[in-house]
């Protein structure tokens, strides 16, 4: 990601959304059934081998979901849940939505990866609404994915466009779910979440230390 | 519910449907809209409806046309707000649509605990969430749940691929997505189907919605849009 | 049902199973969705006309249930609620044990005919379990069809053996529904029961007068 | 759950089930019930098992066989006693089984809440019947409801008609069952078929249990059984 305004200074070199999609892919076990919420992560799916055995669930109904459909394998009736067109691959199943959704809440999924607006440093997750007197709120699956998976990894940028963390003490912004996010991907490093509090795990293109003032945390 | 009625059009599937009721409304997005039953909902002339489907209409077809119509007082919805939703945008702002946010799988749930005779349910979604607000919590084995309430309706407007004679269905792909619990949950259930086949032309294994919850099915000229944007 | 002991001493005819069968067939309106309790209401399927287009329902997962399997025709994989071989009829469907029951549940069915060892005036239903303490209790689908269909009937010899009337002021079996039947047949007459008590719809081989006073209840 | 393992044998498929687990057995009577997964259960030796199945073993074999061997500490089910139950009455009446009976559709129900993350549920079954006492009870719209828990099991061992090398299931018949359900609200779920497929040989439209469900599958040589007596 090259340097949006809000990023930290050091020379070093953050990762793109895509170089962020390769890490999260190299962490995601192989044979896991997986849903990639829209946006950002769906990138992810490109990055898995193709010996991954990895399943994509899609919570409007299907499993074993393929790539994006081009030109002729365009079928309306076939899409993801960001209602982008998608193909089917071979061991795919159909469900009607009810079963879809429990296969999601029943813990089912062995990991999903959301995109959010800030994650606290507990796994609180706020990813569906801004919380401005304006804005139209629309939920969608997010907070059925934010209990569901076993794991729930978090995609996003460290910092906001203006330089706030994302990843903050408490979240400001209206909650998807309570303590749900395990792990955080940003491009400035990933980190643990939960009960426990904030951990790093690697960081990129700039210091831990650098890293742990920004966002107010204690190194070990 | 008695036999599955057949009809010739989508004017006489959509016959009856009184002012004020509460209509499902299946798709997700546009796969598995039944655009001809909404065309024929906006002809009939309805009004005052509760309207429950994931999304609030996308471009100006389908539901979009029926709000643009000025038919529906409230929407019940996962998620409203997309590239493509200026008219419900439109309406909101302006006042003019009520609007109850449901998560989508609680949407599901719900309208399935209609279908099958469940009073209410422990749900851990939107647990410490503003739409946790107002809604009973119990913990039960050391996790939170809110008790979540069955959302039934009086008519269920849905898309399939194929209906038999008696009126089992069958759908394609991902456009089955809220079809077969809606067509559970729903007082009287009407289909539009691609086609029509004999009964016993279906594979019994096969068969998602069993006759028993549909009441009209009208076979029309498959009209498929691609939306773009998202969810 | 040729004179058991406990039955009504008129010269009349009193009807057997069959012809009770019979009689309960043409009460179901056409195009219904019914289930046939196991053992006496299994009868009843053969006296539907050939285009009633009742569909059969069997709480082991399958709308549309043909006629028992004879020799050949006989699959262990296709059995009614008693696990008697049954045939499918055109425009059958499976479906598992949720699926089955939420169907029942949920009223969609307009018709179920049950067994009973007693009915109360109020039609509370008494017919899974003897109560006596040697018995191994054994309940099935018995509580779910009791609750679930629309319309619950039962179809019964109006006496014990002993004389015992079994449409009675209050159920001295334990219960398996309360207030759920609302028509009772027997040998000897059809009765409404419900909220309002007991109704006398007509008599077979005894009157009116004879089977009230044996019942204590008041002809109005 | 990660990926579906196709096994070569019985025994394999069984392996480390252990003493005290609670196991979910499908079938309704005999048709669906896993033979050969519980007669390799016998060899594995297991002990001091919690068996939920619908009924309590037929005859000799199957779950019969089970009980029989002295592995099972408690039945829940909801009909134990049937005219071929010999094995299952003997146990009980001498007081060397512990019987929970629960009603058919509540059996299914609340292990589809375990499946399907449920945390309790409002049931109208049961309502003003002994089977109601200890129960949590609650008036929702004017109709009584009791409130019913999940059943979770460690283990299913169920019956399918086929699996694709992903682990896909489809049934035959109302061999379907609980077969479903139970694969859902197991831990480890394990799975007797008659035939594997490749994976893309099973249609994605016809799919009962997606391959999320299943942990386990062993190909085996069809047995059929054929009971007399009442359910």
């Amino acid at each position: 990601m090259t340097g949006y305004a809000g990023a930290p200074t050091g020379a070093g070199h953050r990762l793109s959304m895509d170089e962020l999609a390769a890490v999260i892919a190299r962490d995601i076990p192989a044979g896991s059934f997986v849903n990639l919420g829209i946006g950002q992560p769906t990138r992810i799916a490109d990055h898995l081998p193709a010996d991954s055995g990895v399943v994509l669930h899609t919570e409007n109904g299907m499993l074993n979901m393929g790539p994006k459909a081009e030109g002729d394998a365009i079928d309306p009736d076939l899409t993801n849940a960001g209602k982008v067109p998608v193909t089917e691959l071979p061991g795919a199943a159909y469900f009607h939505h009810a079963d879809s959704f429990a296969m999601m809440r029943g813990g089912h999924l062995d990991v999903c990866v959301l995109g959010a607006y800030q994650v606290a440093f507990d796994g609180d997750l706020a990813n569906w609404h801004t919380g401005k007197p304006g804005d139209i709120p629309a939920v969608g699956g997010a907070m059925d994915l934010a209990i569901g998976a076993k794991e729930v990894y978090v995609m996003m940028t460290l910092f906001t466009r203006s330089g706030e963390p994302k990843l903050v003490p408490r979240c400001t912004y209206p909650l998807t779910g309570a303590g749900c996010v395990s792990r955080v991907y940003t491009d400035c490093g990933v980190f643990d979440v939960g009960p426990d509090g904030v951990r790093i795990r690697e960081t990129y293109g700039v210091g831990a230390q650098e890293l742990a003032e920004r966002l107010g945390i204690t190194l070990p | 519910m008695s036999r599955a009625r057949i009809l010739e059009s989508t004017d006489a599937a959509v016959a009856g449907i009184e002012d004020g009721s509460t209509v499902l409304v299946g798709g997700f997005g546009l796969a598995g809209m039944p655009f001809d039953l909404i065309d024929a909902l906006i002809r009939q002339g309805a009004k005052d409806l509760t309207v429950v489907s994931n999304n609030a209409g996308n471009g100006d077809v389908g539901l979009a046309a029926l709000l643009a119509a000025g038919r529906v007082r409230k929407v019940l919805c996962s998620f409203p707000r997309q590239a493509d939703s200026w008219v419900f945008d439109g309406l909101y702002r302006a006042g003019k649509i009520e609007l109850e946010v449901v998560p989508q799988g609680n949407l599901a749930e719900r309208m399935r605990a209609a279908g099958a005779g469940i009073g209410a349910f422990y749900c851990p979604t939107a647990v410490g969430t503003p739409l946790a607000e107002g809604k009973e919590q119990r913990e039960i084995d050391g996790r939170t749940y809110l008790l979540e309430y069955p959302i039934k309706g009086d008519y269920a407007l849905i898309g399939a691929h194929a209906a038999d004679t008696m009126g089992n269905l069958v759908y394609r792909k991902t456009a089955r997505n809220f079809g077969p619990v809606m067509a559970t949950a729903a007082t009287t259930t009407i289909v539009q189907v691609d086609q029509v086949v004999e009964a016993g032309k279906l594979d019994p294994e096969a068969i998602v919605t069993p006759s028993v919850y549909v009441d009209r099915v009208v076979q029309v000229t498959a009209r498929h849009y691609t939306v773009r944007g998202a969810r």
